[in-house]
């Protein structure tokens, strides 16, 4: 008798374990959000989607799209695997979510982008729409560029462009040194940074261009001696995570008095990494930082900003920040892209946003139809001590804040392409 | 020239140093034991932990004693009740625990401090440049790791020489079986040289925490480099681990001066390689310079498959 | 006696500075049964492992009916007919008894290192397993677990695995040590039994055994070969007693 | 001659093909209850997870070699079945799209070979050692070799590839389910077989006793070469299903993950039996693609799990099983599961008490906003209050106090079933 009660119970505990999913109201539009949520990158993975979730509700309370549809973000875990992606891409699709997105690690975007275009030619009156917010590499605009796949970042010629042009505007600078991860990412950032200085100002000299193992090296002192015996005023790098962090450490360490291109500098959790390493040494090419509200007198987007952090404020020991302009952006494109389209049919969405101009805080944007590549105003910054009028905010608690050089507007950004778009 | 030689062979001296007080309790623990520790990282991740924590309370000196003090007692306990219940069932499965073990440390840090890496800074007192050569400063906090190395080697050199116990564990280095038959404690002997080995690795954490970074992948970027001290210094020689960790540090230094890649040679060699392209052609790119930091597995592969012994191990693993 | 089996020519062997073995002459009839005793720590153990191939041999030659197998693989030498037991019990204790017996016939039946062979179908590999089970008294001993046999059953497993392979020249190596008399003899019984017809070395300390089955004895002390000789030769030498024997067997 | 008994002649014949049979069936049958994109997708990830784990175990379980670095051959496998997939598709290799994962086989035999003969001198830890290293070796060289492991984005194909022999397309996953399933079949076959054979039969000997080994007239690292060659073979077939299965193939594959996950995997199904990786590998894919979906403190779980399998089950939950074979056969096994019946229950009390406390604890220290209310079992309650900690901990410790003293039940019922079981022995 007691055995039979006891299997009730386990029954009972083995259902709802399995029940236990979201419950979902009707009238909504999901996104699937493909990012790690565990594993070694799950915190960027984490604060991405809690961006989403405030774009998410602030639309939302602003009465959503196609007449009152709310937007659901439904995360996935894909631990920053191209294969858990890929089923997990396949999780959504059973759940009937039609909208993915994702951002993190190319290999990702790549099998994402693969797998959606093989889906939607195996399936096509059930389409899947892919929207990138931080997959950089410039192939997925270029020759693999497909008519499922958006990509709201900017990729690495636009930002290598907007370097090189900040570049351009410094005569004292003679010698730029180029250190790289030894992957095609590193690869294609160093050969895209020397075509374009080499155009813009045939007189700078490359004193290095070194490329490292991937994640796999601790002290990067050895690297610095380097730079520091060419003579380089100017080091240019595409490098992320504790690569780009360790490099400035030691960059600071040494007393390397070269100032540092990046695109990461401001990456989640790069300032803390880096820290009083970054002050007056650190630049960063971004479509947005916390202080450009103030510079480009903007303070309803302070307001935004600072929303962000109330709703989500952590413990003592972090602060998490908005960081990914751009998925403020994509999000409002997106919404209007719903409207546009007059359903949620992921085919008419895309051909919505084909082309599409948006005009944010800092300048128009425009969703080019040629290559799905937007392009958006760039901004080169640097890292400073914060707490004045000029530079109100610090990043993550590190009492140094970004200070904008140089902006580099929509148009000079906008790049022929190779893309042949093929629409269905 | 000269410049560049010099920094390395500074470069490599600190580097080769942080391996060593890496790898030495590792050497111990191994030599002895026969246990390949691969929590042996996440004991270094969790002494730049504990530091970091210890500091926002009672500030940097205090940590230096005290987080390598909890990392004993957490090593001793480690060895007691989890080691030694499963080395009746063999090697494999001690060290199959202690990979599990890394992956829960690593888990419970993520738990308690967060995923990204928390403000663990270098103490002002020596955040400034000791000297200046050639333009390039050697700062103060390196310094201060260098001499901490050096403390540490000189107290354990100490320890192994002129205390009782030290004998015994220099006895139990080079013949692990014997000691039992000495009738000494050997447990409670493999317990203490289990929590002071991990006592050295978070005391590296100590100090290595904030001049790098510490976030919970510290220990798996770390990886496995202190096994290759192990190997290339060879079984049962802290002298050897001592070496390799500074041939080690100053390979790894020194090849990143080298840009020679494989076409350089073959250029040299008056060939002209015609078949560089296809699927290989990478091969002949890659700089010596670029695969620095994965040459000492190499040298590793190449040791175990040579000379098994190691430089100057008594016996082979 | 008509032909040398195995030759030992001035074999040397030292471990860092310390010498073990220093010159041993040694020459094995075909079909004897050749007996090696001497005092501990004299080398017995270290003269099996030179001939059987585990150690290198310092200086010195070895050979194995007239070709030289000095420094050869312990596989190599195998083959060549040499089959060898331990002092410690070495068997595989994980697989059955059965197993075991058919591990030691699979080289010598020519299956190599087959993998296209299913070894339950193949009728001859198993019937000789089974007739070697016989041999040695464990047909009934067939499906346990080698680890788990008695002391003196796993002894005898030891010397079941070493005959199998049906080498000619078999190197014991105190094969009845740790055993109660009874078991001593039954054990002694099975040498005999499994090794005719075939050629013998054997280290044994019981005297008894020594000179129940040996033809020729050789008496090894601090790495030198004092004598060689018949049982009752050995009995009654006066270096051997000295160096080894003592009083108690001195009853010429 | 005659009395020699003639055990070794199985003529179990119709035991096998009702086993091979009902195998069949079963996996014939099984995208029935599971048809969704998802769940097939999760049953090729097992099948592909199966191959793998008894690969691994031929070396880990059969031959004694604990390696680190098994993935590199899994990988290159898959590298090199979507290499030959382009080739393929552009009309260079007249293959049929289900013999390509043999392709990827040979691909892991050929760096079997080479890398196992330079790394099975020896077994344990050096063996160890080297494989870690080699793995090492090729993840690096990975990224640093785009020609051939396409950089970051790896390399990917399509599988509806020109020439199939079969009628399908591989456009459905439900096609590319049976042509994984095929393979399993066809590879745990073919690696049972293999331990029946001579080489098998002396793998189990090396791995039991190398020093022995020379003196029957092996020489143990051709043995091991061998074993691990073919290990490897399996693996490369394997990755090869994953090329055709996943339609990309990106440098994770060869790296140190899949490594450890294979080694989790089959110690935690048992390396003492051959069907433990299979129990190992469906378990781990299931918490991998299942649980993660439902908790964030699946690694934890996972990672307390293999402790606890080696702290107290080393033989893992294929000894679990077998462990009752002889009280099921002696038909004594009721008063043993009516103990665990009785010990469930403050299992699942303890297990729901830990459960709960690290959920808290995950819920408030990583999830996206500790505020908001959490839910386990679909109750809501909140994190910050002091109620389920309280619960929890009431859970936990009541569970853990009933689970001791039920161990002592079920100690005792192991008890009286082996005495009734030695009674029955000597009975009959």
């Amino acid at each position: 008798m007691k055995n039979k009660q006891l299997c009730v119970i386990l029954a009972g505990i083995a259902m709802l374990l399995f029940a236990a999913g979201p419950v979902t109201a009707a009238d909504t539009i999901k996104i699937a959000y493909i990012d790690p949520l565990t594993g070694p990158f799950g915190n960027v993975g984490d604060a991405g989607q809690k961006h989403f979730q405030y774009m998410a509700d602030l639309i939302n309370g602003n009465g959503g799209v196609l007449g009152g549809k709310k937007f659901e973000i439904v995360p996935f875990d894909n631990k920053i695997s191209a294969k858990e992606s890929l089923v997990q891409l396949k999780n959504a699709i059973d759940q009937g979510i039609r909208f993915v997105t994702q951002g993190n690690g190319s290999s990702v975007a790549g099998a994402l982008i693969e797998a959606v275009n093989k889906h939607n030619k195996r399936n096509p009156k059930d389409p899947v729409l892919y929207f990138n917010y931080a997959a950089v590499t410039p192939a997925f605009t270029e020759e693999k560029c497909s008519f499922w796949h958006f990509r709201f970042d900017a990729h690495v010629a636009i930002k290598m462009d907007a370097i090189s042009e900040h570049i351009k505007t410094r005569p004292e600078v003679k010698k730029v040194y180029l250190i790289h991860q030894d992957y095609i990412f590193g690869h294609s950032c160093s050969a895209t940074i020397q075509d374009m200085l080499k155009a813009k100002r045939p007189d700078i000299e490359i004193v290095g261009d070194t490329f490292h193992p991937l994640g796999k090296v601790k002290d990067f002192s050895p690297y610095i001696s380097k730079i520091q015996a060419s003579g380089a005023q100017v080091v240019v790098t595409g490098n992320w995570g504790q690569d780009m962090q360790l490099l400035v450490k030691a960059a600071k360490e040494a007393g390397l008095t070269a100032e540092f291109y990046t695109f990461y500098g401001g990456g989640l959790g790069s300032p803390s990494g880096v820290g009083a390493a970054g002050e007056n040494r650190v630049k960063q090419v971004t479509e947005w930082h916390n202080n450009l509200w103030n510079e480009q007198n903007k303070p309803a987007d302070k307001d935004f900003y600072l929303g962000f952090q109330k709703q989500y404020a952590v413990g003592n020991n972090e602060r998490l920040e908005f960081y990914y302009g751009r998925i403020r952006t994509m999000m409002e494109m997106v919404a209007k892209a719903f409207d546009k389209a007059g359903n949620a049919n992921p085919k008419d969405v895309a051909y919505a946003l084909e082309g599409m101009e948006h005009d944010t805080y800092y300048g128009k944007v425009i969703m080019r139809a040629d290559d799905h590549q937007l392009y958006q105003p760039m901004f080169i910054s640097t890292m400073v001590k914060a707490g004045s009028d000029k530079v109100p905010f610090d990043v993550e608690k590190t009492g140094l804040g970004w200070r904008t050089d140089m902006k580099v507007d929509t148009e000079t950004t906008m790049r022929p392409t190779v893309c042949e778009m093929k629409r269905p | 020239m000269i410049e560049f030689i010099v920094f390395s062979l500074l470069n490599g001296l600190l580097y080769g140093m942080l391996l060593f007080m890496l790898s030495s309790g590792l050497t111990l623990i191994f030599s002895m034991m026969g246990v390949l520790n691969f929590a042996h990282a996440s004991f270094y991740m969790l002494g730049a932990y504990f530091a970091y924590q210890i500091s926002t309370w009672v500030g940097f000196w205090p940590a230096l004693i005290i987080a390598p003090l909890l990392l004993f007692i957490i090593g001793a306990v480690v060895e007691r009740f989890g080691l030694r219940t499963v080395h009746k069932y063999g090697h494999v499965a001690e060290l199959l625990f202690t990979v599990g073990l890394a992956f829960l440390i690593e888990e419970a840090v993520i738990l308690i401090w967060g995923r990204s890496a928390p403000d663990y800074r270098i103490p002002d007192l020596l955040d400034a440049p000791l000297f200046t050569l050639w333009a390039t400063n050697f700062s103060m906090y390196r310094g201060f790791m260098l001499l901490v190395a050096v403390c540490m080697f000189a107290a354990l050199y100490l320890v192994l020489t002129r205390t009782r116990i030290g004998l015994i564990i220099q006895a139990a280095l080079t013949h692990p079986e014997g000691v039992s038959a000495l009738g000494h404690n050997v447990p409670g002997v493999f317990m203490l040289v289990f929590g002071g080995g991990c006592a050295m690795a978070g005391l590296a954490g100590v100090i290595g925490g904030n001049y790098f970074i510490t976030d919970p992948g510290m220990a798996r970027m770390l990886g496995p480099i202190v096994f290759v001290v192990v190997v290339v210094g060879g079984m049962g020689s802290l002298t050897g681990a001592f070496v390799a960790s500074l041939l080690l540090g100053a390979i790894q230094t020194f090849a990143i001066g080298l840009e020679y890649s494989l076409s350089d040679l073959f250029r040299l060699l008056g060939m002209s390689p015609g078949f560089q392209g296809g699927i290989l052609k990478d091969l002949f790119r890659i700089q010596i310079a670029h695969t620095g930091p994965i040459l000492p597995y190499l040298i590793m592969v190449l040791m175990l498959i040579f000379r098994p012994k190691g430089l100057m191990g008594t016996r082979e693993t | 006696m008509t032909q040398v089996v195995l030759e030992l020519i001035d074999i040397h062997k030292s471990f860092g500075s310390s010498k073990i073995i220093n010159g041993v002459d040694l020459a094995i009839q075909d079909g004897e049964r050749h007996a090696i005793i001497g005092p501990n720590g004299a080398g017995k153990s270290t003269l099996f492992n030179l001939i059987s191939g585990l150690y290198e041999v310092s200086k010195g030659n070895i050979k194995l009916r007239g070709h030289s197998i000095t420094n050869l693989a312990p596989h190599q030498i195998n083959r060549l007919g040499l089959s060898r037991s331990f002092q410690v019990t070495n068997i595989f204790p994980k697989m059955s008894v059965f197993e075991n017996i058919r591990c030691a016939l699979l080289w010598p039946l020519k299956y190599k290192y087959s993998f296209w062979h299913h070894c339950s179908y193949r009728q001859e590999l198993n019937q000789k397993a089974d007739e070697l089970l016989e041999k040695i008294n464990m047909a009934d001993r067939r499906d346990i677990a080698a680890g788990e046999l008695a002391y003196a059953e796993q002894r005898a497993l030891e010397i079941g695995v070493t005959i199998a392979g049906g080498a000619e020249v078999i190197l014991l190596d105190e094969p009845t040590a740790g055993m109660s008399h009874s078991e001593t003899d039954r054990a002694v019984e099975l040498i005999r039994s499994v090794t005719e017809d075939k050629t013998l070395v054997v280290v044994e300390h019981d005297m008894g055994v020594v000179f129940n089955l040996a033809d020729r004895i050789s008496v090894l002390v601090y790495g030198e070969i004092i004598a060689t000789d018949t049982p009752d030769n050995i009995r009654c030498n006066a270096d051997v007693q000295e160096a080894y024997l003592g009083e108690e067997v001195a009853s010429c | 001659m005659s009395n020699i008994p003639k055990k070794h002649v199985t003529n179990k014949w119709w035991a096998a093909l009702a086993v091979w049979g009902s195998a069949i069936l079963f996996l014939a049958l099984l995208p029935i209850p599971f048809r969704s994109g998802f769940m097939l997708s999760m049953l090729s990830e097992i099948g592909i997870m199966i191959i793998f784990a008894l690969s691994y175990n031929m070396l880990l379980g059969q031959g004694g070699l604990l390696s680190f670095g098994h993935a590199v051959y899994f990988g290159l496998g898959g590298f090199i079945t979507m290499h030959a997939l382009n080739f393929v598709n552009d009309g260079v290799l007249p293959l049929p799209l289900e013999a390509l994962p043999l392709v990827g086989g040979l691909g892991g035999l050929f760096f079997g070979i080479v890398f196992g003969y330079v790394s099975t001198r020896r077994a344990g830890t050096p063996f160890a050692l080297i494989s870690l290293g080699i793995g090492e070796l090729i993840a690096s060289s990975s990224l640093m070799l785009p020609s051939f492991f396409g950089g970051e984005e790896g390399i990917s194909g399509d599988r509806m590839a020109e020439i199939t022999l079969t009628p399908f397309g591989f456009g459905q996953q439900i096609e590319v389910y049976y042509l994984i399933a095929f393979w399993v079949l066809v590879s745990t076959g073919l690696m049972y077989l293999l331990t029946q054979t001579p080489l098998g039969r002396m793998a189990n000997a090396v791995r039991d006793n190398p020093e022995r080994t020379p003196f029957v007239g092996y020489n143990t690292h051709i043995v091991r070469t061998i074993q691990f060659s073919l290990a490897a073979f399996f693996a490369g077939i394997a990755g090869g299903l994953f090329a055709i299965n996943y339609e990309i193939v990106t440098a994770e594959v060869v790296g140190a993950i899949p490594s450890a996950n294979v080694l989790m995997m089959t110690y935690i199904g048992g390396t003492g039996f051959f069907f433990g990786p299979i129990l190992g590998a469906i378990l781990i894919t299931l918490m991998e693609l299942m649980l993660s979906n439902i908790t964030h403190a699946w690694v934890l779980y996972y990672g307390l799990m293999f402790i606890a399998m080696i702290l107290w089950a080393p033989g893992g939950l294929a000894s679990l099983i077998m462990m009752h074979k002889p009280l099921w056969q002696g038909r004594v096994i009721g008063g043993v599961l009516k103990a665990y019946a009785i010990m469930a229950a403050p299992v699942v009390i303890l297990f729901l008490g830990c459960m709960i406390l690290i959920e808290i604890n995950y819920h408030l220290s990583l999830s996206i906003k500790p505020e908001d209310p959490m839910h386990i079992f679909g109750i809501e309650f909140y994190a910050q209050s002091i109620w389920p900690w309280l619960v929890s901990i009431v859970l936990s410790i009541g569970g853990l106090i009933f689970f001791l003293k039920s161990r002592k039940i079920v100690s005792r019922a192991w008890k009286t079933a082996g005495n009734q079981l030695k009674q029955k022995d000597s009975g009959s």
